[in-house]
């Protein structure tokens, strides 16, 4: 049976990671998945797997899925409004559905 | 005049350098639009490889060196990068219209040191022969991390009015943390403690001008994409990006000489230390700059060092080169 | 014109691959994609990039795309219950749209 | 405080980078996001991470987060019937909360 | 007779090469199930070193060569790449049930020049000591790229009846800006107009035939790999993949050898030009007509070539060499 | 009391050895919290060429080895494997509170072999001048193979009480298609059945020692992050893990010594065997048992391994070469 959960995702520079995971244990959260990509902005071209000199300027993206809406809610808005107030990135939530809830 | 006609000749044969001529291939590359590139994994390890041997270099020859005869060029170092920062900081204050952040972590990075630069500059004094304390590269945290703190406090300085909490600490600490210092570090700390000779002479020596030409290759393509970004900002800044790296190593060369006189440092030695002086931070000054002074534009001074100051310190090690054979030869 | 469809997302370590691999195709899927990264989780960190001594605890993200919502519930099911019950790891559901239907 | 905004996600190989990523920016898009991957389809296996021959044929996730559900689709409509009409991949939107509304 | 003997024991001898017995290995780790793979990074950074490596001895070799020495063989070479894609497209369309597209597409690929098949050459020349004029492997980019685009052409004049308005200028371009060639050119580049010997003999020879160990693995699994993909299209395909390149590489050999008449090309140079005729394209071949004939089905093409004509012209060079042995050795 | 004396001075001679001292830097970089890494692509390759370069090593030696010189020391190699597995599980069964599943895998990894620890052994006796029948570091499956599967065996006895229809062919043929036994093997092939001697001289040899220190680091590292996990479980495992690799290296060099006495087996060659039977394995046992052994906890296995007795195994390789020195040098 599923239960209802949601899922936030982060897109943010490799500099921000040690802060974000900082975040995101601090909420109490059990687990979250990173990806490395890469993409367009505001702040021009960031590579995906082409060598880019700075290695901290690479894309993280972060799947949290959670259970707690207003947990997620409480993280982005720290997340767009402080640590990456003036840095690169973006965030977005979407509902999912998930198993094996005692993990979360 | 026949001294400038010695040194334009010297100057000229050293810019068909191999080293050179990888950065600018990667300039054209990249202009004519080619599609090759390097992967980000191979990137990452052929720095540390470079950074390695430097540092294991570096470290085997501090186990015969006085400590004595040390002292001097690190503080000769530390100065250089102080004094680097302050001067950009004022040249650049004089001028209108510039924001104060942006300039301060524009004259940070040029006073910080490029590991590539410096490394392509061990390998064309190597190929001409001209020989150096093998310690001497070891000199760039003290140069790098002192411009750095510079620039940082500088900012902050002026964002608090001097009543800052800044934790300098937290910040060396950090930077030695990086990937870069601390594959330098760990470098030396081999070299020192543990007998690396070995594998330094079948692995690190044998791999190190390859990894450059790829690094150099790199550094051209990266300095040509730079430029479109660059060209939005102020020009001033593309003026400081061609024209410093000439004045700090003039300024690197000159008080590297005065070592020369005073301790008799190397010629080899004079050169390394301009060089070190006349490059600018690509690698690991800009994340350190990014979270320090979040309020510069890191389009303005990754751009600068990276499309301007970076060639014009690659291309300007052979004047150095020919300035000592000159300076130096009776 | 979009038709409605479902996302199925797992996230396992390199080890299962096989085993996820055989249930998808016995499930009659055509086709499904497959993101390396990392993560943190109850059974510690996973690094994205990074050199891990063992390849097969890398983790693998597994996007499958798939027209029929009891074919992606009976999967997650056996997932959950039988291959990854005793393995890191997650799996949830999100509705989705599609185009090129013919190809689901 | 959050807004609505859809995510279009598309599959493609490296091959079509240039292609989409133009029409991308002729949209008048802000940014995107780039993941490499790997996977299976109708077409045979993409590899993940292990080498292939031709790096043109690499599998990329594009994930792209827009305000205006009718651009999206719009921009579905021609990569499924123009740009990747011959090619392999996929196309799905799915409807997500966005914070920093101006970013987009 | 007694050629004969020559020819099978010297054919036999070179069998037992690394070189091929690598490419094998490969086959078999496939067929056995094993989950060993190379990297992607390292792959796409081995290739760009064997391909600068070639570039750079051919530049250097350049530096030296008249200009009429290469004309004629650049013109081989041409006419050897259009040469043997009219000859495949006749062949293949005397038969039967095949589609247009599918069979320009393979004889396109059929035409032009792998990278690691011409290295195999090189390496497996070098270890029997029979030297070739060092710029003959710059020859490839004219062979691949005048395959292609007859290819391209003859399957664009097909389906607008001759009224296309293809651009044969934008695929020339976007064929050299490919990474293959991109590398190859950027190397002659540098060989030619800068002194990259120093770098060459410390890192690019040297690694030359490691690198090439790694990728005849990956070219053998990947053979196999492709094989089952090929066994669901016509088998006519399998035939041309087994019989071309010995068809190609024989006559590469024959106007090899009327330039070493015509000119005193050498018995080398007359292998390396065989092999390249016999070898077909595998890395940038395949991306260029997925793009300029899209009604070409890439698992025909690209099986045919990657899981039969490739392993068969790499088990091909000795024959060559043997055959240049016994017709160049009064 | 003089060979006492003559024992210590070699063992503290052989810490100094680069291969021990990037380990320990690598411990210390960790502990620092330094941000340094090898990209997971550039470990996978280094793995793989040093396992390729044993096995070649070996696969040469073998050539001209006689089938009878080697049938004992296998046997030896398997009996050794089991014999640890069966030590440890009835030790670890001596003591309460411990799950029968964890002591039998902990077992299991120490008893089977890494691939890390005998390239180390082998730089280090290189580096001596102590040499040993090439074709020894070949016995490492046997080894290997023959832990795992009396692991895996003891745990599914005492699962199924005795019942279990396990297939132990299908255990063995997924160990050998693990790409770390594929590599292995897939040398020894090369070097026994084709010529790979050019390639091995000028790439895979050169590359082994430097790749190694790589390594090194990198094991280093990881052995410090396996620490915080493993000092949550039982502590009884901790003593296991500083223990056993000195209890199961004096019993492979016993069991190496008898084989000298009996067929002249090379003092190196005994050093190999107790450096084998000291190793545990991190790479590829790990995941041959997480899927046989599922009971069993990864954190108690895995940390009791990498964080433990790899290091204790690796700084344990000086103690058997001072031991040979000693007891051989009549
Ligand atoms: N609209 C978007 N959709 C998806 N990813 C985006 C979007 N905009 C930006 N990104 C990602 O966020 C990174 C930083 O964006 P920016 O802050 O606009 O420079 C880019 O490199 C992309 O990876
Ligand atoms: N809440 C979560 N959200 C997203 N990914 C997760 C979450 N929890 C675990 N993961 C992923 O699943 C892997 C295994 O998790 P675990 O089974 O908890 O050790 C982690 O390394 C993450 O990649
Ligand atoms: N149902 C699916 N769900 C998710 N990804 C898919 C699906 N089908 C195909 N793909 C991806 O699209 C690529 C090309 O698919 P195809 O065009 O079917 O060969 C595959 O390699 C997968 O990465
Ligand atoms: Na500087
Ligand atoms: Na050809
Ligand atoms: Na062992």
């Amino acid at each position: 049976m599923t239960h209802p959960a949601i899922k936030l995702t982060i897109i943010a520079e490799r500099l921000l990671k040690p802060r974000v995971e900082a975040l995101l244990s601090q909420a109490g959260l059990n687990g979250w998945s990173i990806f490395p990509g890469g993409g367009r902005g505001t702040h021009g071209v960031h590579r995906a797997q082409a060598a880019q000199l700075v290695r901290e300027f690479a894309i993280l993206k972060f799947e949290v899925v959670l259970r707690d809406r207003a947990t997620a809610e409480a993280l982005a808005e720290t997340l767009t409004s402080d640590i990456m107030a003036q840095q690169p990135g973006l965030v977005w939530l979407e509902p999912v559905e998930i198993w094996r809830i005692r993990k979360f | 005049m026949d001294m400038t006609l010695d040194f334009l000749a010297v100057f000229l044969a050293q810019l068909q350098k191999p080293t050179l001529a990888f950065l600018l291939a990667g300039m054209v590359l990249a202009a004519l639009g080619s599609r090759l590139d390097i992967p980000d994994a191979v990137y990452q390890f052929i720095v540390t490889v470079l950074l390695l041997k430097i540092g294991i270099g570096a470290g085997i020859a501090l186990r015969d060196a006085e400590p004595g005869d040390i002292l001097l060029p690190a503080l000769a170092a530390i100065g250089l990068g102080v004094g680097i920062v302050f001067l950009g900081r004022i040249t650049l204050g004089l001028l209108p219209n510039l924001r104060f952040g942006d300039s301060v972590a524009t004259a940070g990075l040029f006073g910080a040191v490029s590991a590539s630069t410096l490394a392509a500059g061990m390998v064309m004094l190597e190929e001409d022969g001209l020989s150096y304390e093998a310690w001497v590269p070891a000199l760039y945290p003290f140069m790098d991390i002192a411009a750095l703190l510079t620039a940082i406090v500088l900012a902050e300085r002026a964002r608090t009015k001097g009543k800052g909490a800044l934790s300098l600490r937290a910040i060396i600490t950090e930077s030695l943390r990086g990937a870069a210092l601390s594959a330098l570090l760990l470098g030396v700390a081999l070299g020192l403690l543990a007998r690396p000779d070995p594998v330094y002479a079948s692995f690190y020596e044998p791999l190190f001008r390859g990894f450059l030409s790829i690094l150099m290759l790199l550094m051209g393509m990266e300095a040509y994409a730079r430029l479109a970004e660059l060209r939005r900002v102020a020009h001033v800044y593309a003026v400081y990006g061609l024209v410093a790296p000439l004045v700090h190593g003039a300024l690197g060369f000159a008080v590297g000489g005065a070592l020369h006189l005073a301790t008799g440092f190397s010629p080899g030695g004079v050169v390394i230390l301009a060089v070190m002086a006349a490059s600018s931070s690509d690698v690991s000054g800009p994340p350190t700059l990014r979270v320090a002074i979040p309020s510069a534009n890191p389009a303005i001074y990754i751009g600068t060092s990276t499309s301007l100051g970076t060639p014009v310190a690659l291309l300007s090690i052979p004047l150095w080169m020919a300035l000592a054979e000159v300076a130096f030869s009776q």
